[in-house]
């Protein structure tokens, strides 16, 4: 009779890294869904090639480090759609190859791999990709629905089309990158995610709320803010890639504190900043501030009260 | 330091075993500023190099003389005048280099290197010996710098020296020519580097395990 | 003309910067242990603050508070550390050079197992647990508490027992103090004919948990001609400073206990 | 009727009823085998020094280990009969135990009693002696000496007595039928420690997944002066003494103090019904109910005698359903895992649980993903995923900055984790290696005044 | 420099937009080097600051009323470094003597910064956008600000890389080099934000 003998506990929660990362997959779909019906096969061509190129990248880089190879946890693929999402759907093969290992060999492997990177891999990829070929980023082209005949054609910025009524930009008839377009689709993927428990509401919700005030604060008018957070990228940010667990901070005021100011920072680089979208950067930099987030903002600990209460 | 080592001892210690820039990492801030292009780069090791020179000499002829409370001081004085002579020559011979190295020209009197040389070196040996470490690690810091420069010009826009190498139809990175590239760059050579000393050093083991 | 200024300006701005801190000097004087500006003459001078510490100075003084270690300056090279050292009259190994040894050779497979562990790897852990996964006490659990002590990865697992390598072991003993069960102990790195058992049982409850036990049965004893071995508390020990190496015990121990490295 | 409850917390295997459902509604049975194993040391504190021999004829509740000193208890022959040996077996911790093994002759005759009376009228001072001389301990999984528990040094008072029936962990439900089958014994357990404490605010504690035990309680409780029954929230570790005291009197047990420090005692439900038979019948702690749930055929909820041996209680419960794992004592978020079925059980052991194959098989731990769901657990409050990064490194600094001495080992983190790391036991690890240095730190210290 | 908005906006394009570290790369040694610990870089941040601060001024006074004056301009570098030098001695000085515990915290990074790009590079700076003096003060002031941004958020990454499995070759400065880079392209949101 040889019994096995492990320490406590001896039961887990159902929940594994690997469920958590089926999760956020299925949560992207019905944008990447949105994506590719707007934009047709192109936008199929940049999301698959994304996935493929981080998955290969993690793969590679886990066999010349001769470490264990854990593509299984899916997290490459995560990080391969959602950066595939950032991109517009006219991006081209190379940029996209390059952007997938910049983002998983120096954001991510080189750091230590799953859990030990201080930037969101995506989001990072994307950053660098604007600073490298801006035009081919912000080259945007209006979703032709797969109607023939209809020619894509492209446009500034998102944010210029003014015109767009409120509902156009809800259900995404205005150009833009594979994955902002469509709202209701992001929606229906944090419904998801809130659903399985994947994310906790306050960074998502608390996000775009900052960025509808300091808009409404800066522009005086409530219908801008509305349009702000309705038109670019606040949306998918906030729900998909601010949320990210490894860059985001853990306790529930530094989680407030983080999406707050990132909204802050959003709505400053877009009324005040060169660059036409600000989400890139104020999540990032709000990833660079989140471990001194978690350590000065701790949650309080049993047995330090001060007082004494009676029964 | 003061054991007689070879003047090509000496030489070669600054540019491989002790390179200030990829061993000792001082010097960080030219090397990350000024090496957007490889003639940058070459100036900025030249302009560093001869002060370097110049200075241990002066320095090593002097070191009888300072006191050592105020050796810092003085040393600083002796750094900028060398400094401000090389100044004013690439002003007038070389102006279109001394507008784009810009404001690291002055800078090079508080580089690391430059001082931690004079007060690690010159200031306990001759002034052949201190000539030649100055030498040493200017050509180390000289190398080092043309090389990042190379690269980032090469991939910022696929060029080297000027001299168009990745055809027209490449599409520059302009990231690496900015200021994260630079960072970048410097900490993956780096790491590079480490990478390389440590396989040699462990071949270099493994062949004295099966001589022993 | 100009010449002329440039030199007076000079000098008057060193004559007045110079009184000033002179007389600062004095005013403000504050004694420092004078051990500091030796170290501080060693480093490199550079403040690159490469050691992570706060220029040179922050440096040196945290050498002579021991805080740092007398390593830390790379630019300051390898005449630096010496000189150093010699300052902080720390001897350099003068005495014998110590190495920890792992007195227990019961790998997987030799030494019985209890149970089968798969719980957090730390053999603090697993000795607290029903009295550890393998049948023998004195048995190396092989779950690494020594490896994770260690500053200088001289130890290394291997196929559930510790291995110290001598080059690397520097014998600062943090190893000795993390073993639950007291496996490794610092014995002097020429004496390298060692018992790798510590099993105290009787005879037959030692064969019982582990095939490579010592039974103590005293044979190693009656044929060193040194005197070197006792047989104390059920195993052989052998004296360090009697044992002439020459493993005649080695050869005759009947459970393959006493290895020569 | 107004549910209180603690911060942060989990559900463990909610969704199969915290594995309750296989023994929640089964009566308790007796059950004797022929031999028992009794352990010298069952409780925290020194343990106990045999008095009989090999040969020696017992009775039941004779006393056959004495105390060592304030922090022990004395132990008794759980069955009458002959000693077989008395000698060192394995222990469930570190080292082997002494231990003294009886062959049971089923005539169960008592010793000579001393009952104390009815609850109501018995002398206070009384109360804690016979529990001393009863040898019990807590009966909730921790056994510390309940009479060490119930004195207080220097001028501390206490204004509140807790009786935890909130048996949080899982697969057990010992409690849960005691509350339901003799309800009114631990209502006497109780009033008799109000009385020896001279206390008028009793306050039983029982999550809302046990609604008829409430009911039972407070039916027990009719008439009773000063005692009220509270319903909880169903959550783990809600039977912890820190969340208890907290969710009920909002006061917090200051970082290494006592809940005594607080004016407020928790004893377990067990611990109440022994307390009851000490002092009205005058027995000393000889037998507990254990649930035996699991993979065996036919799980039950057993009052058995202290020392009875797992292999002989598995055949009670129609032996293995299929090839055992892993057996443990106790819940599965705290169990102690067995070495072999020979293991007797002890006086603080509420469970036997038995795991099959696939459920004993845990998967090997992946990075950490920053996921912050143990930090959201931690009913403390504490960082886990940082306190493990300073534990693997054996940074035992580190881990105390962390507050690692705060965390009651109490596995909600380990089970949240969804890289499956081993938190819990690297606390464990932390906690014992910064224990062991303050204990040598503190005999050095006195070794020095000594000198 | 007339109203607080203008103050404003400059301080913003010194701290965010022009960062001294990410876009300026000036005083890179010591924020690659002191920027392990929080606390550690507080203080350097901190000291910079002071130190700059009166240096700008210190200059800007030597460059316009001694320097401009006497046609002596090529000189500036000299000067300046010789005012820096000895003014960072008589504060290490006064520092030691006054306050022992503010010594503790912030004096030990003064002869640090003597040898610092960042205080240079700010005097020729303000030199050669020949700012007035209240301007080249507070440029001292805020570009110093930048720099305390900088080091602490470098400090908080870093401390949260010590548990990360980072691979040897890239341990210690190559990690901080490219955890910087990427900063770096971080703090590109801000161009033009001024």
């Amino acid at each position: 009779m040889s019994l096995r003998i492990s320490t406590a506990p001896h039961v887990h929660s159902p929940v594994t890294t690997q469920r958590l990362m089926l999760y956020v997959l299925i949560a992207l779909l019905p944008a990447a869904a949105m994506g590719v019906y707007a934009f047709g096969f192109s936008a199929l061509l940049v999301l698959g090639l994304a996935c493929v190129s981080c998955v290969c990248a993690e793969f590679l880089w886990q066999k010349i480090a001769r470490q264990p190879v854990r593509v299984g946890d899916l997290s490459a693929l995560v990080t391969g759609l959602i950066l595939g999402l950032n991109l517009p759907p006219t991006a081209p093969w190379w940029m996209v190859v390059i952007g997938s290992f910049f983002a998983i060999m120096i954001v991510k492997q080189l750091f230590g791999g799953l859990g030990d990177n201080f930037l969101n891999p995506a989001l990072a990829a994307r950053a660098v990709l604007l600073a490298s070929w801006p035009v081919h980023m912000t080259h945007y082209v209006t979703p032709t629905f797969f109607k023939a005949g209809v020619d894509a054609v492209a446009t500034a910025t998102p944010l210029a089309t003014k015109g767009a009524s409120l509902m156009e930009l809800f259900l995404g008839q205005i150009p833009g990158t594979i994955g902002e377009v469509s709202k209701a689709a992001i929606l229906a993927g944090l419904l998801i995610l809130l659903v399985t428990g994947t994310v906790r509401w306050r960074i998502p919700v608390i996000l775009v709320a900052s960025v509808f005030c300091w808009t409404w604060v800066l522009t005086g008018s409530p219908d801008a803010a509305l349009m702000a957070i309705l038109s670019g990228g606040v949306l998918f940010g906030a729900v998909f890639m601010a949320t990210d667990y490894v860059t985001s901070p853990i306790t529930n005021f530094a989680q407030i504190v983080y999406a707050f100011l990132a909204g802050l920072i959003i709505v400053l680089i877009r009324q005040y900043g060169s660059y036409p979208e600000g989400v890139t950067y104020g999540i990032l930099l709000m990833n660079i501030a989140s471990p001194l987030l978690d350590r000065f903002l701790p949650q309080r600990i049993y047995g330090y009260q001060k007082e004494v209460k009676k029964a | 330091m003061s054991e007689k080592k070879s003047l090509g001892g000496v030489l070669m210690n600054g540019i491989v075993t002790e390179n200030p820039t990829f061993r000792l990492v001082l010097g960080t801030c030219p090397t990350l500023a000024v090496t957007t292009s490889a003639l940058n780069g070459l100036g900025m090791g030249a302009a560093a190099t001869f002060v370097l020179v110049c200075s241990n000499v002066a320095i090593s002829m002097l070191r009888k003389f300072i006191p050592d409370q105020v050796r810092i001081p003085a040393f600083i004085v002796v750094i900028c005048t060398f400094v401000t002579m090389v100044q004013l020559l690439m002003q007038a011979f070389v102006p279109a280099l001394y507008d784009s190295l810009g404001m690291f020209i002055p800078l090079i009197v508080v580089n690391c290197i430059i001082l931690a040389r004079a007060e690690a070196f010159a200031s306990k040996n001759t002034p052949i010996a201190s000539a030649a470490d100055g030498l040493g690690m200017g050509i180390g810091f000289t190398l080092a710098l043309t090389l990042m420069g190379s690269i980032r010009e090469l991939i910022g826009n696929g060029s080297v020296f000027g001299v168009n190498v990745l055809g027209a139809s490449y599409e520059p990175m302009l990231l690496i020519v900015l200021a994260s590239g630079g960072f970048l760059t410097f900490g993956l050579l780096l790491g590079t580097f480490n990478l390389i000393v440590k396989k040699i050093e462990q071949k270099k083991t493994k062949k004295e395990a099966q001589a022993a | 003309m100009t010449i002329l200024y440039a030199g007076l300006l000079l000098g008057a701005l060193g004559i007045i910067f110079g009184g000033v801190l002179t007389f600062a000097s004095k005013k403000f004087h504050v004694e420092v242990d004078e051990r500091v500006g030796k170290v501080r003459e060693c480093l490199g001078g550079a403040n690159c603050g490469a050691c992570g510490y706060p220029g040179c100075d922050g440096f040196a003084a945290a050498v002579v508070k021991g805080e740092a270690p007398i390593n830390g300056c790379a630019p300051a090279g390898e005449k630096g550390v010496k000189a150093i050292a010699a300052i902080m009259g720390q001897e350099v190994a003068t005495s014998e050079k110590m190495v920890a040894r792992v007195l227990c050779q019961g790998e997987n497979g030799i030494a019985k197992e209890r149970y089968a562990y798969d719980g957090y790897q730390s053999c603090a852990t697993a000795a607290g647990l029903a009295g550890g996964p393998k049948d023998c006490r004195f048995a190396c659990l092989g779950l690494g508490d020594c490896m994770d002590k260690c500053a200088f990865g001289a130890i290394s697992m291997k196929d559930g027992i510790a291995h110290v390598d001598p080059e690397k072991c520097t014998a600062c003993g943090a190893c000795v103090k993390a073993c639950p069960r007291s496996v490794l102990k610092l014995l002097p790195l020429s004496s390298n004919v060692i018992v790798r058992c510590r099993n105290s049982d009787v005879a037959r409850v030692a064969r019982a948990v582990c095939m490579d036990a010592c039974i103590g049965c005293g044979r190693c004893k009656k044929e060193c001609q040194y005197e070197a071995i006792t047989v104390e508390g059920g195993f052989a020990r052998i004296n360090p400073d009697k044992c002439t190496r020459c493993g005649a015990c080695a050869a005759v121990c009947p459970c393959k206990c006493i290895t020569i490295d | 009727m107004q549910k209180k409850t603690f911060r942060r917390g989990i559900h463990p295997l909610h969704s199969a009823h915290e594995g309750k459902t296989s023994t929640r509604n089964l009566e308790i049975r007796d059950y004797v085998s022929d031999t028992v194993i009794i352990s010298m040391a069952m409780n925290i504190g020194a343990p106990a020094k045999p008095v009989v021999k090999k040969g020696d004829q017992v009775l039941v509740g004779q006393v056959i280990g004495e105390a060592q000193g304030f922090m022990s208890v004395p132990v008794h022959a759980s069955v009458s009969g002959e000693v077989l040996a008395v000698e060192q077996i394995p222990s469930l911790g570190a080292g082997p135990q002494m231990a003294v093994t009886i062959k049971n002759d089923f005539a169960d005759n008592w010793v000579e009693l001393h009952p104390l009376g009815s609850v109501e009228h018995v002398d206070p001072a009384k109360v804690i002696p016979a529990i001393q001389a009863a040898g019990i301990t807590g009966m909730g999984g921790a056994s510390f000496p309940t009479h060490v528990k119930l004195t207080f040094g220097n001028g501390k008072t206490c204004d509140t007595i807790i009786v935890n029936g909130a048996e949080c962990e899982t697969h057990l439900t010992a409690d849960y039928r005691l509350m339901l089958e003799n309800s009114t014994r631990i209502v006497d357990g109780l009033r008799a420690v109000m009385r020896a404490l001279n206390v008028n605010n009793g306050v039983i504690a029982i999550e809302d997944n046990k609604m008829e035990a409430v009911a039972a309680m407070q039916k027990a409780v009719q008439g009773r002066e000063g005692v009220r029954v509270q319903v909880m929230r169903t959550k783990y570790p809600q039977g912890g003494e820190k969340q208890l005291i907290e969710a009920i009197t909002g006061r917090q047990v200051p970082s290494g103090g006592l809940p005594i420090d607080v004016h407020a005692v928790v004893l377990n439900v067990g611990t109440c019904a022994a307390i009851a038979d000490a002092v009205i019948d005058g027995k000393p702690l000889i037998s507990r109910i254990t649930t035996v749930t699991g993979a065996v055929r036919k799980p039950a909820n057993l009052r058995l005698r202290i020392g009875t041996i797992t292999e002989d209680i598995i055949g009670e419960c129609g032996g293995y359903a299929e090839t055992p794992g892993k057996i443990f004592f106790g819940g599965a978020m705290t169990g102690m895992c067995l070495p072999n079925d020979q293991m007797p059980i002890f006086k603080s052991t509420n469970g036997i649980v038995v795991f099959n194959e696939k459920e004993s098989k845990s998967k090997d731990e992946s990075p950490c993903i920053h996921c912050g769901r143990c930090v959201a657990a931690c009913p403390i409050g504490l960082n886990p995923y940082q306190i493990k990064v300073a534990a693997d490194k054996s940074d035992f600094e580190a881990a105390k900055k962390l507050h690692v001495m705060d965390c009651i080992l109490c596995g909600s983190c380990a089970y949240m984790c969804p890289s499956r790391r081993w938190l819990t036991p690297s606390f464990k690890f932390a906690k014992d290696h910064i224990a062991a240095e303050a204990k040598a730190k503190q005999a050095a210290a006195k070794g020095g005044e000594q000198k | 420099m007339s109203s607080i908005t203008d103050v404003l906006l400059f301080m913003v394009s010194c701290i965010l937009t022009n960062n001294f570290i990410f876009s300026r790369f000036l005083g890179c040694c010591p924020f690659l080097g002191v920027s392990s610990k929080v606390e550690t870089s507080v203080s350097m941040g901190l000291a910079v600051t002071f130190v700059m601060t009166i240096a700008s001024l210190f200059c800007w006074l030597i460059y316009n009323f001694l320097l401009i004056p006497m046609g002596l301009t090529y000189m500036s570098t000299i000067s300046f470094i010789l005012v820096i030098a000895a003014l960072v001695q008589f504060v290490e000085m006064f520092l030691k003597k006054s306050s022992p515990t503010l010594y503790s915290a912030l004096g030990i990074y003064l002869p640090l910064i003597t040898t610092n790009c960042a205080v240079l590079g700010v005097a020729t700076l303000n030199m050669n956008s020949s700012y007035g003096l209240l301007q080249s003060v507070l440029n001292g002031t805020f570009s110093a600000l930048g720099f305390l941004l900088a080091i602490v958020l470098m400090a908080g990454v870093r401390e949260r890389l010590e548990s990360s499995k980072i691979p040897a070759c890239m341990k210690g400065f190559p990690i901080t080099l490219v955890s910087a880079g990427l900063m770096a392209v971080a703090f590109m949101g801000f161009s033009g934000l001024v």
